[in-house]
């Protein structure tokens, strides 16, 4: 067997854009620990993202990475996992990224539990495009786009993503590398679909005091509850007084990888009797 | 002109008179005696229990089109014909088969005297009902009846039904032979026959029978693919639908994805895992992927896109043919975003090039777009089973990607620059060959980069790739002699009227000849050019009101330094192109030329 | 004043392509009655839709009707809305063209507050392509495209709209108009948005025996509960074994019409003392 | 050249060090003069905290360009300045201003012996700290420096220094104009000058200052602009911004959708509600925009879509300039999809597009696109305050869209044959009015129709409109004497660079011209071929690798037909023309014409 791989021979040679002190730094760094943590083969962990700050995440890693367009890295990573399952498959975008141009497709990929990691990098704003609101923006901020404060109700993603039968959900925070590696570990752990919110400041367009207010309002959830209790979870997630942090939903069920091995192909075949040729085929074309 | 070696049937009534179903089991029939068909059918507006339409063209010789007119009508309800009258051109020497109980609405129906003139009625619902029990089969009543009438293949039609009724059990199909005999015997007692149509025609091997959709997923197959992801949407749903069947037999993957943008990503992401990876669907689907194909282009991976062409713009005519999804598909993404666009011509030719698609795409390692229409997918044609099976004749060439060497993945660049732009590319399970792809401008290990030097750079690779593979093949199709001075060039769906036309036009004694690209993106100029050099007059039939195609080939072919005239002829979609629209044009600039010289 | 509107007045010449026995046709009747109860004005009523045989139903309806394109009705009418606040704005549409190619704008209407009606017509396939697989489809099912059955969790629509905040969610049947029209009545009236799920049966693509399936696991809710509790409103959609019909969830906050007038306008218009005009704009740009 | 009336300053740093708010105030000051200024700003990949540079060039003439060679190097951080060594092209007689305490590391800085003859160290760094008491504003030391080495306008800059910080109270003003004093002092007391260079001009009235993003969505106010919807995307985000602050001042509404799918449908429900409507995207939101745009020519909704062009394919270059989506602009949607396109070429022309857009929008109730680029739209302009206001001389038209009369709603049909295919449009409020909008093929009363024959007539309908405005206005711009034998033409953003060339050209003997259209779609070929006519030969300069101006052009313009060579030039994106570039390119076609003869 090969040597244990530490968490530092996972970062790839690029140097990570991001400005300094950006809550991305943090989820990066547990992000290697908890690859050193689970001894993740570069070669069969493929990471990928969409468009956005965090979504440069991919090419901080060593790994099959791929940074693709805004809001399609769900489809883009079922592909990847649907086509190779040995391969540990981790998605990770912004908020932006995943709740607004990517908010079609976080349903889709809950429900059919494919087996995958999701991570939202949240920092409630448009970073890369320099300080638009996004759908998690808080109410009356005043972004660029939102000179006179910003309006409508806030979505609740982790209130969203238990709706959707996410198999995994769970809320950390980038200011916490330790919790967000244990959360990251179980999440990849987790044979379905696996959802992490973490909470990211962006210190040059929300306040370099974002740290601190999330700080003040973060609460530990312990495990010892019936973590399947959907109504629950939707309670817990429901109190937007309070972030609470740790595993709030979870459940396993068939993945769809599973399914279509197990259904779909294995009563494929027993309907062709095995693999078909091209001749066996055509026969359906034989008047 | 009544020609017993060449008949089209057109047979109309609603929903629930099975005419769709009595056409099918028809051309089964004719391909198992080895007969060259070609099918199509209509639908009204209703989802169902509105009326169908279907037309169907039986020959001893192969056909290329539909048949402009249509020698035998049969009517299962004259008020459902009245709907498609627009559509069905009659021949104006008609052999008429109606039902006795359903009275012609005089004065609305548009037929002339002579048309009128030879026309049997048989009470097809009446005689089904009697003999079967149910009206339902009378759709089997009327094939018995023209079978008889026409001499059409009689024990291929009870081959055919046996075939189409086989998983509903014998009583069924003893049922429906009833049927047939009924038709048949109210014919040979009651009906004394005028009209001189009777098929003639050799019994040869059986041929197959199949759409362009279903050829395009065969071809898909055999090409090796791997993964499927797509969206329904008419007419490009049966590629799916057929692939969602086979391709786990296989043990390939098929999704069925939230939308469009969906599909194309799934699909990327597969090509990225190293798998061959397909999507298919039509104009609205395709302008939600231009995106997605932008971003094969620039991240490098093999895709292949089929769009089965609609009438447009937007919703537009989602049942009916066009060719105006030509500029999009060469210029739809944002940016210099090499592609490869490839057009079928007919049912067959789906098959091929789906498999040359798949080639060039796992070779080249960018998107591939095959541009069908609903025309050739949702037809029917009796295809040569040796022209499609193993050793066939066509492109049959299998690609698998060029992965990278030992060598390549001591310092694995996979953006690396080459001779021609293709670098070899790893995938997950593939140690050291990790990197990151990206949409992003890159370097040639993948890393972002924005600056100017390796944008050219880049851009260039990624463009030197079309240059490259473009000796590989021989992408055209000529008909006519090379030396005629008038010429025609078309693209897709086309060609059945043109060819068609050009050999009427050489048999009539005109000297016409015609050039249809399979390989639309990148342009092959050197073709044109020689085909062109000695016309004075080239004709651009295409079904698109812009004349996208006469543009695109203004972009490269200069008509004006060979002193050939460039004579548009374009039409909004919905209906194919007839022979005779082909042929009046080739005969109308004909004689132009020749009272020119 | 003008003579009261009758439901066949609402009626427009165009003739439903339907097949005949559709569940369209019972909510058609029921949209007739209510604009009816309601007397909307055809000239301040707008009825939109995407694409699918569900969303044919603006065409038969006189108003200022569209047929837009899949999936796309709910930016359409939130356009049409917040640039025209007086008129009557309904959505409409199929379960494939709002939950599947649609559903990334759900969760945004819905979270604004748009002041406008959604309606779908739920029937757990998609009808106009001739019968594949929603992501309503029941487990199991065989379609065209799930030719060895559905597979993957089906999704909970309800149970959506409730967690993206959505301020009025009922559920009805089109096999019993006159709770259609109850319904409708009550969502077009509710400030904010209204959101009706609507089983509404393909008879052709999901077998005639449909209407009776449904009957059976019917459940009608009454409504003297506290409507705005959603944790309650959750948990009544959670149980998938009934078909519980009636509102379950309803909360009036403001809308975004109204924010935008008196907070974003108001504010504007304070900041600039009222409407400047383009040589009053044009001052920012003096050196 | 080092030119006392025209002076190109470029100044590099890390993002900390406020190079891009010194170049700001710069042009400002030189703007409140009425000195011409063109301004550009770059930026490294980092997001804060990167290296950062402008380019101010300052003229007392007109100027169409940033300059080709910056004069004055003004360097804050050696290392920072070292990312854009490939962007700064230097005169080789250069001025360099650098931080006393900033070392330059010696072998990797590419300056020529020449280069660096004329160099001038100043510690602006310890400058600032000493009389501001913060190294923060050693940028301001920096401008107090040059301007005092230079000539630049001194009272000038310190009304620019007060408008700059007035909302941060006057202690930080005053503080400011100490470290302005610092800077020149040191230079009055410590520095000999040696270099000639000295800003020499006539003060006139002032001239505005305008990025071509603010110039677009000042045009929309102008134009009468109610909705707005849209979604961030570099390099058009600074449109939105602009019009989420102002547009409610006018209580118009401006709305963040989630997505481009979102914005354009957006736009085209309040367009459909009667209002004017518009949004702005780059490159990838475009792609997403397609179907949508396919959608208003179909339903004929007015709509004003604004392409802000980046490099690409996909993600790209998004902080750079390219002109390769024009041919996607044009056919990008699936179908024969009428739009109209409109190029703007500098900021000024953008506010006149954006009026121009909706007026024709309005009118003809079609989609039309604007196409700037990040060139423009990024680019910091000094205008005359004349050309914008109430009197301009630019289009200036705005248009309510016809609605239907008393007479019209009678039978009302929303999509009415007409003479130029314009039908009168309702909208909620108007009784009598209600129809079916829709992108399903449909009659004139809004009914959805599937036969051929309605779709052939209103396909018809839809294009008419394009044929008829064409007249009503003049789209293009010529420079150079129309008899010259060598031509350019460009689109869009390149004119400056022509422009400039060609006015060179012709000082320098040879003889030159240019045309630049406004309108792209349709394609007026009129004035093409009365440019062409007398030409030998045409270059064409576009930034796009496979020219695809090159190709629409030939796709109408018979060049071959008049004996005109055409001579592509194309280039991959991120930077845009140098003067010279193209005036070489001029002269080797103007000396191998010569040499013909
Ligand atoms: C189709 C498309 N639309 C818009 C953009 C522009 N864009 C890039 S990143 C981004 C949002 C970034 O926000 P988020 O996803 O929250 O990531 P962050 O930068 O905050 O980490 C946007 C709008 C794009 N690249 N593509
Ligand atoms: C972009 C796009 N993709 C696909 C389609 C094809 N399409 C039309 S309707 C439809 C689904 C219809 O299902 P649903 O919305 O449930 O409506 P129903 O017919 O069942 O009422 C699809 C996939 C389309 N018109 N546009
Ligand atoms: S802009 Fe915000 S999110 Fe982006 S790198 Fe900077 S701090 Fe991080
Ligand atoms: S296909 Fe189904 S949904 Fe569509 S009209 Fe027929 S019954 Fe109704
Ligand atoms: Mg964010
Ligand atoms: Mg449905």
């Amino acid at each position: 067997m090969s040597e244990a791989m530490k968490a530092a021979d996972y970062k790839s040679e690029l140097k990570p854009i991001w400005c300094p002190g950006c809550g991305d730094f943090g989820f990066l760094n547990a992000m290697l620990k908890a690859m050193e943590e689970l001894q993740l083969q570069p070669e069969n962990t493929a990471l990928c993202s969409g468009i956005g700050c965090s979504s440069r995440l991919p090419g901080y890693i060593k790994a099959y990475s791929f940074n693709g367009i805004h809001g399609r890295v769900l489809p883009f990573a079922t592909g990847v996992k649907m086509s190779r399952p040995e391969t540990t498959v981790i998605a990770v975008g912004g908020d932006g990224d995943g709740y607004s141009i990517g908010a079609g497709h976080i349903g889709h990929a809950a429900r059919k539990n494919i087996d995958i990691t999701y991570v939202v990098l949240d920092n409630n704003i448009y970073g890369l495009t320099k300080g638009q609101a996004s759908p998690t923006t808080p109410l009356g901020v005043k972004t660029k786009t939102t000179y006179y404060g910003n309006m409508g109700t806030t979505l609740n993603p982790v209130r969203m993503l238990i709706a959707y039968k996410a198999s995994f959900v769970a809320r950390t925070f980038s200011g916490d590398p330790k919790h967000v590696q244990k959360m990251l570990v179980e999440a990849i752990q987790h044979p379905g679909f696996s959802f992490i919110e973490v909470l990211s400041p962006c210190v040059t367009f929300r306040g370099s005091d974002q740290f601190k207010l999330i700080r003040e309002k973060v609460v530990y959830l312990d495990d010892d509850r019936d973590l399947s209790d959907e109504v629950k979870a939707f309670d817990i997630a429901n109190d937007e007084d309070k972030l609470t942090l740790g595993v709030i939903y979870k459940q396993i069920r068939p993945t769809y990888g599973d399914v279509i091995r197990h259904n779909v192909i294995e009563r494929a075949r027993a309907a062709s009797n095995g693999t078909p040729d091209i001749d066996a085929l055509l026969k359906q074309f034989q008047p | 002109m009544l020609n017993n070696k060449n008949i089209v049937i057109g047979i109309a009534g609603s929903g629930g008179d099975g005419v769709i179903s009595a056409g099918e089991i028809l051309v089964n029939a004719a391909s198992s005696e080895g007969l060259f068909v070609f099918m199509l059918k209509s639908f009204g507006a209703q989802i169902r229990g509105g009326e169908s339409s279907v037309r169907v063209r039986i020959s001893d010789l192969p056909v290329q089109t539909q048949g402009d007119r249509i020698d035998i009508l049969v009517v299962l309800s004259w008020s459902n014909f009245m709907r498609f009258k627009a559509e069905m051109q009659l021949e104006e020497r008609l052999v008429i088969v109606s039902d006795s109980d359903d009275p012609m609405p005089d004065d609305e129906v548009p037929l002339t005297e002579t048309q009128r003139e030879f026309w049997y009625k048989v009470p097809f619902g009446k005689l089904a009902e009697e003999h079967t029990g149910s009206r339902l089969a009378k759709n089997i009543v009327m094939l018995g009846a023209i079978t008889e009438l026409f001499s059409l293949p009689k024990e291929a039609l009870q081959k055919s039904i046996k075939k189409t009724f086989r998983n509903k059990g014998d009583e069924v199909i003893a049922s429906n032979f009833k049927a047939i005999r009924a038709g048949e015997d109210f014919v040979k007692e009651q009906i004394v026959k005028i009209d001189p149509l009777r098929l003639d025609y050799e019994p040869r091997p059986p041929r197959l029978v199949m759409q362009g959709n279903e050829a395009i997923a065969l071809g898909a197959i055999y090409a090796g693919l791997d993964f499927y992801a797509g969206y329904p949407i008419t007419p490009s749903t049966e590629i799916m639908e057929w692939i969602a069947r086979y391709l786990p037999q296989k043990e390939g993957v098929s999704l069925q994805m939230e939308d469009e943008l969906a599909s194309i990503n799934a699909v990327l992401g597969a090509s990225f895992a190293g798998k061959k990876a397909m999507t298919a669907t039509s104009g609205p689907g395709i302008s939600l992927m231009n995106e997605g194909i932008g971003l094969a282009s620039m991240a490098e991976l093999p895709a292949v896109i089929v769009n089965v062409q609609r009438g447009g713009p937007s919703t537009g005519l989602p049942t009916k043919t066009e060719q105006a999804d030509l500029m999009q598909a060469i210029w739809g993404s944002h940016g210099d975003s090499p592609r490869v666009v490839i057009a079928p011509c007919d049912v067959e030719d789906c098959f091929d090039c789906t498999v040359l698609a798949f080639y060039i795409s796992e070779k080249y390692q960018l998107p591939v777009i095959i541009l069908s229409d609903q025309f050739i997918g949702h037809r029917k044609e009796s295809i040569n089973p040796e022209s499609i099976g193993g050793g066939a004749s066509g492109f049959r060439k299998v690609y698998r990607r060029d992965t990278p060497s030992e060598e390549d993945l001591k310092d694995y660049r996979r953006y690396k620059i080459t001779e021609n732009g293709v670098s070899p590319m790893s995938y997950p399970g593939i140690k050291g060959g990790e990197y990151l792809g990206s949409g992003i401008e890159h370097n040639e290990k993948g890393d972002p980069r924005g600056d100017v030097a390796t944008h050219a750079k880049m851009t260039e690779k990624r463009w030197k790739k079309l240059d490259h593979f473009k000796e590989e093949f021989q992408f055209e199709r000529f008909y006519g002699p090379q030396d005629a001075k008038l010429g025609v060039i078309a693209w897709g769906s086309t060609k059945g009227a043109v060819k068609e036309a050009v050999n009427k036009a050489n048999a009539m004694g005109m000297s016409v000849s015609a050039m249809i690209p399979q390989l639309i993106l990148p342009f092959l100029v050197e073709p044109f050019k020689e085909f062109i050099r000695n016309k004075n007059r080239v004709i651009i039939p295409e079904m698109s009101y812009v004349g996208q195609f006469r543009r695109y080939l203004r972009g490269f072919v200069r008509f004006g330094r060979y002193g050939v005239k460039v004579i548009p002829f374009t039409k909004a979609g919905g209906a194919p192109f007839m022979v005779e629209e082909i042929l009046n044009k080739i005969i109308e600039e004909w004689k132009d030329m020749e009272a020119r010289r």
